[in-house]
């Protein structure tokens, strides 16, 4: 039970933004993959969904090849995934946005109980239900594309910079809530951050990225205590 | 911009020089490509630029062929002079248009200015100033004398428009190159950002409306002169839509192919003529093959040079500099 | 020797050029011409051609756009050198044709135009055109005259298309003394069912009309009709039609029912159509039957068919070295004594269909 | 007051055939963003099948089905070989935003010019399936025929059973999130290429319904569907081009109003109405009669 | 409040969207050569309150200030004559326009040239002035080396970079800076830093901002918003240990790092 990544390969036309990348992710563990901007994180978690073809390598969650099947069947393997950049749909009501995530599950009974739940978590969605998501605020959206992705009761999340214009409380409570889902419903997260810091304090292992290459792996404490990293990624 | 005027001066003669080698026939067509660049340049400023999109130019043309008609016909004012007024007046009514339109976006829009295509020539047979469906003869009179005895009456229209569409463009393509150009294509992609830089967007976007039904305007005076007459039905749906067709061709974005894109609506109806002949007589051919050919270019067009011919031999030519560097 | 230098003509042939809307939202009605006339053609063709040339007509769709039909008579005259132009159709499209392509400065014969707008009589602007139906003026006019002996009095309404055809009707009506009580101009291609209801229900209806003349294309007098039917609508006195879109074949296809069209008044400036007993019908049935099998035989292929009649006439007349001045002379000589011999108009009074 | 009792039966069942072009384009609208103006296309050529199935079996039940069948089918294969490759091309410069406008109106020429060569110009009547004499009251008879009731009839019908599907089920809202953002649908698992596929179908039925209605009253000819596309159109863009009532208030709106000023004012003035209409409620509001909320600028 | 010696003050400023009150009340000052910080919470009514300011929104009630004359509420496209600029909390650059159009389009104000000129191709000079000014500004971001590249091209950095360059070029009194430092990594963030401490030379700072980081090294004093409230302001080192500030924000973990 565990996401393998190896050999990967991806290019943008002429640019190679991932290249040769390898790792494993262990059932119910967090992965952090941090490094600075361009550094392929980005790619990595759209090639790992679907959303963008490989050139190279191959991806396995557990016994389902990721690179089989079109991004909309991923999801129905238990694979959310979260664009970077407050991924939802404007035009949309909160509400519609998250029955959005559970909309290829027929039960609906089941999507009122994880609606129930995720509104516990982000309590302002409640709040919010019916308004069109392009009236929230930049933190707003971002904690209902978590929330959408979340409707579908996924096994591995790819959460693409989830801290990206959030308050600091919130922060906080994002990443304590990921460490719960992992802890409770020992959910897979493959967390990609440039706050490194936070990503690192929660995760099981790290993952640096730089110009498409994984410059450091290993467990996230290592990353945290590694001098290199601490100075290229972290700022002190 | 020294240069671009000798440029257009240069083009201008060299244009004279083949007008003056060719036959008739292919004068007279030399004309209506030099009506369709006009025409096409308004769709390109508007569209292209200013990023509003109108299926109604066909019915801008048809106000400026009636203003001139009707400054040649009733107050017996010179040619230029109705040209003039055309592209004023029909700028003018475009303006006021240009207020309900600025406040429309996309569809809208294209809705809009489709109705007025469909509405506008209709309103014609109201007035019977206007001539109703047999139109308004516009005379052109004959061409200067001491251009010579065989100078012919197509030679000269060629002539004439010509120049306007080398005034036309050369004026275009400088306002396209300054700001105000810059600020359409600005406001065409970010309309708040675009009023934080100090853009008075309403106020732009009637302003790109106006100058295109200008442009319009002087087109269809120009066309009127070509045909010698005025009347709603010269102005159908279908003209409207062959504009877009050519702008597209041309590259929505891209005045440089504008020409490109006059000769192929001109050029179009003559390959299916002699498709068609080929086919033998059949009237069914004869009368479905242009439409198809114009549709299935389109078509081409959209899939394969989305942003018009100049991009694509900018691609081309970047290939062969990546294969042979 | 001297046929040699005319454009079109040649040992073998001679090139004809014909503009038309064979697309387009009136080539419903008007399409049909050229292959009606191109019958006629063939059949002439076929038994020795005109001094032995065969006619080769080549025919132009204009798609009743006036740019266009400048095009198609450029193309004709300065590609294909034709030598005349016959049989052209629509007033705008013709006359942005004329005047631009400048047919009679350049000589090019322009016969025996299909419509009826009387500028086209003009001798001094027009000097190489010769129209062939009576106008749509006078069309209007033998109406107008025909009610004044058999209706006095009666209010009158006039549903025409707001185009040339319909305001030369107008102005027929208004030289000839007759004023409508109500006008209906409505713009082409807004004849439908639901308008003509309009029509009936908002203006025939209370203005208790007696006469309602329908001067308009087929089209028109089937949405008018069959609205009516649906309505059960009559004037008064009843339901007069255009030789245009009076055509019972045409209209009972359409779906119009017999019953509303019994009694109705048409005016047919060629002798009916369907009318078996006329030898120039039976005629012209048969060669279009033989040239164009499956096809319909209705009014307009009448009217395309007698236009190339005429043109071969005309031909015939020119001589066997034609040349475009001796075929215009010809015309005014001799073709003028034969239209007055020719049954065609046969008469001016309507017939009832 | 016949009058005016007749303009505004006439209105209502002239609105309702606007109503059903203007569905199916607002359906293509809200799947895919396009306004498609192939519609006219694609509705002429089932509507010239219908033709061919009433000629061959005199059923026009029949050709009604298969009409729809055909619309349907159509609908899918011009957004499967057509839409779909163009926006996999077309994805960058201003050409983007008018792409699809410009391909459906050369799609429009094509299969136009297709159905002029295979069936001609002449025209071509198809028989109303019920009366078209028109319902008497008192001692007048109306512009309303037992044909005009059943169109109505259908219209409530097409509105009511997509309305079902699009607010009860799910396939509404993966429509809708489909054409706003087909990359969060797909991640969210929508089946974004195929539902986009069946708004096109359901779209080309409506069209096709649209098209076999409209012929009745009048004739078909290749060119017989413009003008209701044009106001078909013109009635979506009053609607505000999101909702399906909307598309049905918007052709009602129109047909009345095209109705009385033909009737009161001058019958020659239908076109520039239209024109007018659509000027003055798009003044006032912008974005149609039943238009979403503005959306938030910065 | 005093508003005589502020650039820009409001006061009693409420925004309202339907039933929903996104401000209330609020006040708030900027004076000459200050950075000033906005924070608070997700949804507080930071961006609304520029919104606000911008004429992006319509306030309920409100006044503002300019140079402490009182003053109407501006239209968008007035802010770069009032001497205010902004930037956007997405980046907001015109895609299809390379770097150097981008940042001669806020330079705009500079440019006096009409149509008739433009058409004529007579606007050489006024044109070679707004490249220079354009020029001038990439050059304080050092972004002079992608003046030439078309903006949908650029790295994310980059586009941060442009985007301030753009507000600059105008010569504003006020700059608004709508989260600059979102998104970017840490280097970025430094550099972003100095650029703002910078800035203060010529002109007064309000910044939006959720890296502690950022406001806690560059701000003069801070606003602090909860549900559209002010719930605290004064100096950075005051408001970070305010309990109402750690309780609605910062969380208690920020406090001691
Ligand atoms: N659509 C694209 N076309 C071309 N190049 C791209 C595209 N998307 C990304 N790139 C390039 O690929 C490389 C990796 O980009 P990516 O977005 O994956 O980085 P990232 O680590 O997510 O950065 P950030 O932290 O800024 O989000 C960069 O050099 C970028 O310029
Ligand atoms: N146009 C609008 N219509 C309805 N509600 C709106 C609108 N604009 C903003 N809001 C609401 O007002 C509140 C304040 O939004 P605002 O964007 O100002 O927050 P913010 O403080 O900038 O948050 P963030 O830090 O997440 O960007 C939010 O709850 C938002 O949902
Ligand atoms: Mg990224
Ligand atoms: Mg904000």
């Amino acid at each position: 039970m565990s996401l393998v990544v190896s050999n990967l390969s991806v290019d943008h036309g002429a640019i190679r933004a991932v290249s040769g990348v390898s790792f494993t992710v262990e059932s119910g563990k967090i992965a952090a993959i941090i490094g600075s901007n361009g550094a392929g994180k980005t790619t990595l978690l759209r090639t790992l969904s679907g959303l963008k073809s490989a050139t190279h390598g191959s991806a396995q969650w557990n016994d389902h090849d990721l690179f089989s099947v079109k991004p909309e069947f991923n999801v129905r393997h238990g694979i959310a995934h979260v664009g970077e950049g407050k991924s939802v749909i404007a035009e949309l009501s909160v509400e519609e946005n998250l029955h959005l995530g559970a909309i290829w599950r027929k039960n609906k009974k089941e999507m009122k109980s994880t609606q129930l739940d995720v509104i516990e978590l982000f309590p302002i969605l409640g709040e919010r239900i019916k308004q069109r998501a392009d009236t929230l605020s930049g933190g707003e959206r971002q904690m209902l594309a978590i929330g959408r992705a979340l409707m579908s009761r996924p096994q591995l999340l790819l959460l693409d910079e989830p801290s990206l214009g959030l308050a600091p409380l919130v922060i906080e409570q994002i990443f304590q809530t990921i460490k719960s889902l992992r802890d409770q419903m020992s959910l897979t997260v493959v967390l990609v951050e440039q706050n490194a810091l936070g990503a690192l304090e929660i995760a099981d292992t790290g993952i640096a990225l730089n110009l498409g290459k994984v410059v450091v792996a290993g467990s996230a404490q290592s990353l945290l205590n590694d001098p290199a990293v601490r100075a290229a990624y972290l700022g002190y | 911009m020294r240069k671009r005027l000798l440029l257009f001066i240069a083009l201008g003669w060299v244009l004279l020089f083949i007008g003056d080698r060719v036959d008739e026939l292919r004068v007279y067509q030399g004309a209506s490509i030099a009506v369709y660049t006009i025409a096409i340049g308004s769709i390109i400023l508007l569209t292209g630029y200013s990023g509003q999109i109108s299926l109604g130019h066909g019915a801008l043309m048809a106000f400026g062929g009636y203003v001139a008609a009707l400054c040649v016909a009733n107050a017996s004012l010179p040619l230029w002079f109705a040209f003039v007024m055309a592209a004023l007046l029909t700028g003018i009514f475009g303006g006021v248009l240009g207020f309900a339109a600025a406040r429309l976006s996309g569809p809208y829009l294209a809705g809009t200015t489709l109705a007025l295509a469909v509405g506008l020539p209709s309103l014609a047979n109201q007035f019977s100033i206007l001539g109703g469906e047999q139109g308004i003869y516009l005379d052109p009179g004959l061409p200067p004398a001491r251009l010579g005895e065989d100078f012919s009456q197509y030679k000269w229209f060629f002539w004439i428009t010509t120049l306007a569409a080398l005034i036309t463009m050369f004026w275009l393509s400088n306002i396209l190159r300054s700001k105000y150009g810059r600020t359409w294509r600005a406001l065409r992609g970010n309309e708040v950002a675009a009023q934080l830089c100090g853009v008075h967007t309403g106020r732009q976007k009637v302003l790109a409306f106006a100058l295109s039904s200008g442009l319009a305007g002087l087109a269809g005076a120009l066309l009127v002169l070509t045909i010698s007459t005025v009347s709603p039905s010269a102005f159908p749906l279908s003209l409207s839509f062959a504009l877009v067709t050519g702008a597209v061709v041309s590259g929505i974005y891209d005045l440089k192919g504008v020409m490109l894109g006059a000769v192929i609506l001109v050029i179009i109806p003559e390959i299916a003529d002699s498709v068609a002949s080929r086919f033998g007589d059949s009237l069914k051919i004869i009368s479905t093959l242009p439409g198809l050919l114009v549709s299935a270019l389109l078509i081409l067009a959209v899939l394969f040079t989305p942003n018009g011919p100049g991009e694509k031999l900018h691609h081309l030519r970047h290939k062969r500099k990546a294969h042979s560097g | 020797a001297q046929a040699a230098s005319q454009p079109g003509i040649t040992s073998t042939e001679i090139k004809l050029g014909i503009t038309s809307p064979l697309s387009g939202k009136v080539a419903a009605v008007y399409g049909k011409i050229p292959g009606a006339m191109k019958a006629y053609f063939s059949h002439v063709n076929d038994n020795g051609g005109v001094y032995g040339r065969k006619i080769n007509l080549i025919s132009k769709d204009d798609a009743y756009v006036p740019t266009l039909a400048v095009k198609a008579t450029n193309d004709l005259i300065m590609k294909d050198k034709v030598f005349a132009i016959v049989g052209a159709l629509g007033t705008a499209n013709h006359l942005a044709a004329l005047r631009s392509a400048n047919l009679s400065g350049r000589g090019v014969p322009d016969l025996f135009v299909n419509t009826g707008f009387s500028g086209f009589a003009d001798k001094a602007k027009y000097k190489t055109t010769f129209a062939v139906l009576p106008s749509y003026v006078m069309e209007a006019k033998i109406m107008a005259k025909y009610i004044d002996d058999n209706y006095k009095g009666k209010k009158v309404a006039l549903i025409v298309q707001d185009d040339d055809f319909g305001l030369d009707a107008i102005a027929g009506f208004e030289t000839a003394g007759l004023k409508p009580a109500v006008t209906i101009k409505f713009p082409t291609g807004a004849d439908t069912v639901a308008a003509a209801q309009g029509w009936i229900t908002g203006k025939l209806k209370p203005e208790a009309v007696d006469i309602a003349i329908i001067f308009a294309t087929t089209t028109t007098s089937a949405a008018v009709l069959g609205a009516a039917a649906g309505l059960q609508y009559r004037p008064t006195v009843g339901w007069m039609l255009g030789s245009v879109g009076g055509d019972s074949n045409t209209l009972r296809a359409g779906g119009v029912p017999l019953a509303i069209l019994n009694g109705a008044i048409g005016t047919s400036f060629a002798p009916d159509p369907s009318d078996t007993t006329d030898e120039y019908v039976n005629f012209f049935k048969s060669i279009y039957a033989k040239y164009v099998p499956g096809s319909t035989f209705d009014l307009t292929v009448l009217q395309g068919m007698n236009s190339a009649m005429l043109t071969v006439q005309a031909l015939r007349a020119a001589g066997k070295n034609p040349t475009r001045a001796g075929l215009i002379k010809a015309i005014e000589e001799v073709v003028s004594a034969t239209i007055s011999r020719a049954p065609l108009p046969t008469n001016g009074l309507p017939t009832n269909s | 007051m016949y009058k005016f009792i007749s303009s505004l039966l006439i209105g209502l069942s002239l609105g309702a055939i606007y109503s059903l072009m203007s569905i199916s384009l607002v359906l293509v609208w809200r799947s895919t963003r396009v306004v498609n103006f192939a519609q006219a296309g694609q509705a002429i050529v089932s509507t010239y099948i219908a033709y061919e199935v009433v000629n061959r079996t005199g059923s026009f039940w029949l050709a009604f089905i298969v009409a729809i069948l055909a619309g349907a089918l159509l609908g899918a294969i011009v957004d499967r070989y057509f839409m779909r490759p163009l926006f996999k091309r077309v994805t960058t410069g201003p050409i983007v935003a008018i792409a699809p406008v410009v391909a459906t109106l050369g799609l429009l020429g094509i299969l136009r010019a297709i159905v002029g060569f295979i069936w001609g110009v002449e025209l071509k009547p198809i028989a109303a399936p019920v009366s078209l004499d028109g319902y008497s009251l008192g001692s007048e008879v109306l512009p309303f025929a037992p044909y005009n009731a059943l169109v109505i009839l259908i219209v409530a019908i097409v509105l009511i059973v997509l309305s079902l599907l699009f607010q009860k089920t799910n396939l509404g809202l993966s429509l809708r999130a489909s054409a706003f953002s087909p990359e969060i649908a797909r991640l969210s698992g929508v089946r974004v290429n195929e539902i986009r596929t069946l708004g096109w179908a359901i779209a080309g039925a409506a069209g096709a319904i649209a098209g076999i209605l409209a012929t009745p009253t009048s004739y078909l000819s290749p060119n017989s569907l413009d003008i209701l596309l044009v106001f078909g159109f013109a009635a979506a863009v009053i609607g505000g081009l999101e909702s399906m009532v909307g598309a049905v208030v918007g052709g009602l709106v129109l047909g009345l109003g095209v109705t009385f000023v033909s009737n009161y004012v001058s019958t020659s003035l239908i076109f520039p109405t239209a024109f007018v209409f659509l000027i003055v409620i798009l003044l006032v509001r912008p974005s149609g009669i039943v238009a979403g909320k503005r959306s938030r600028r910065a | 409040m005093s508003t005589e010696n502020s650039l820009l003050a409001i006061s009693g400023l409420t925004v309202s969207f339907g039933g929903l009150r996104a401000l209330s009340d609020v006040h708030l000052e900027v004076k000459p050569g200050e950075v000033v910080g906005l924070i608070g919470p997700n949804g507080a009514g930071k961006t609304t309150a520029f919104n606000a300011i911008c004429g992006l929104v319509k306030p309920d009630t409100g006044e503002l200030f300019l140079d402490g004359h009182k003053h109407a509420w501006p239209q968008p496209h007035h802010l770069s004559e009032l001497g205010i600029a902004r930037t956007l909390q997405g980046v907001g650059l015109f895609g299809d326009l390379t770097v150097l159009e981008n940042v001669m389009l806020g330079a705009q104000k500079f440019s006096h040239s009409g149509l008739i000129s433009a058409a004529l191709g007579r606007t050489g000079k006024d044109e070679k002035v707004l490249r220079e000014r354009a020029q001038t500004a990439l050059e304080r971001v050092y972004a002079t080396g992608i003046a030439d590249r078309r903006a949908d091209t650029l790295s994310y950095p980059d586009t941060k970079r442009v985007a301030i360059a753009r507000a600059l070029v105008s010569e504003p009194k006020i700059l608004m800076l709508d989260e600059p430092a979102g998104g970017l990594g840490q280097q970025d963030i430094e550099w972003m830093n100095s650029l703002i401490r910078n800035l203060t030379a010529q002109m007064s700072v309000l910044i939006v901002e959720h890296h502690m980081d950022v406001v806690m090294t560059v701000c003069d004093r801070l606003y602090v918003l909860n549900f559209g409230e002010v719930i605290s302001s004064g100096t950075a080192d005051i408001v970070r240990r305010d309990p109402a500030v750690i309780a609605a924000y910062l969380g208690a973990s920020k406090v001691n790092s």
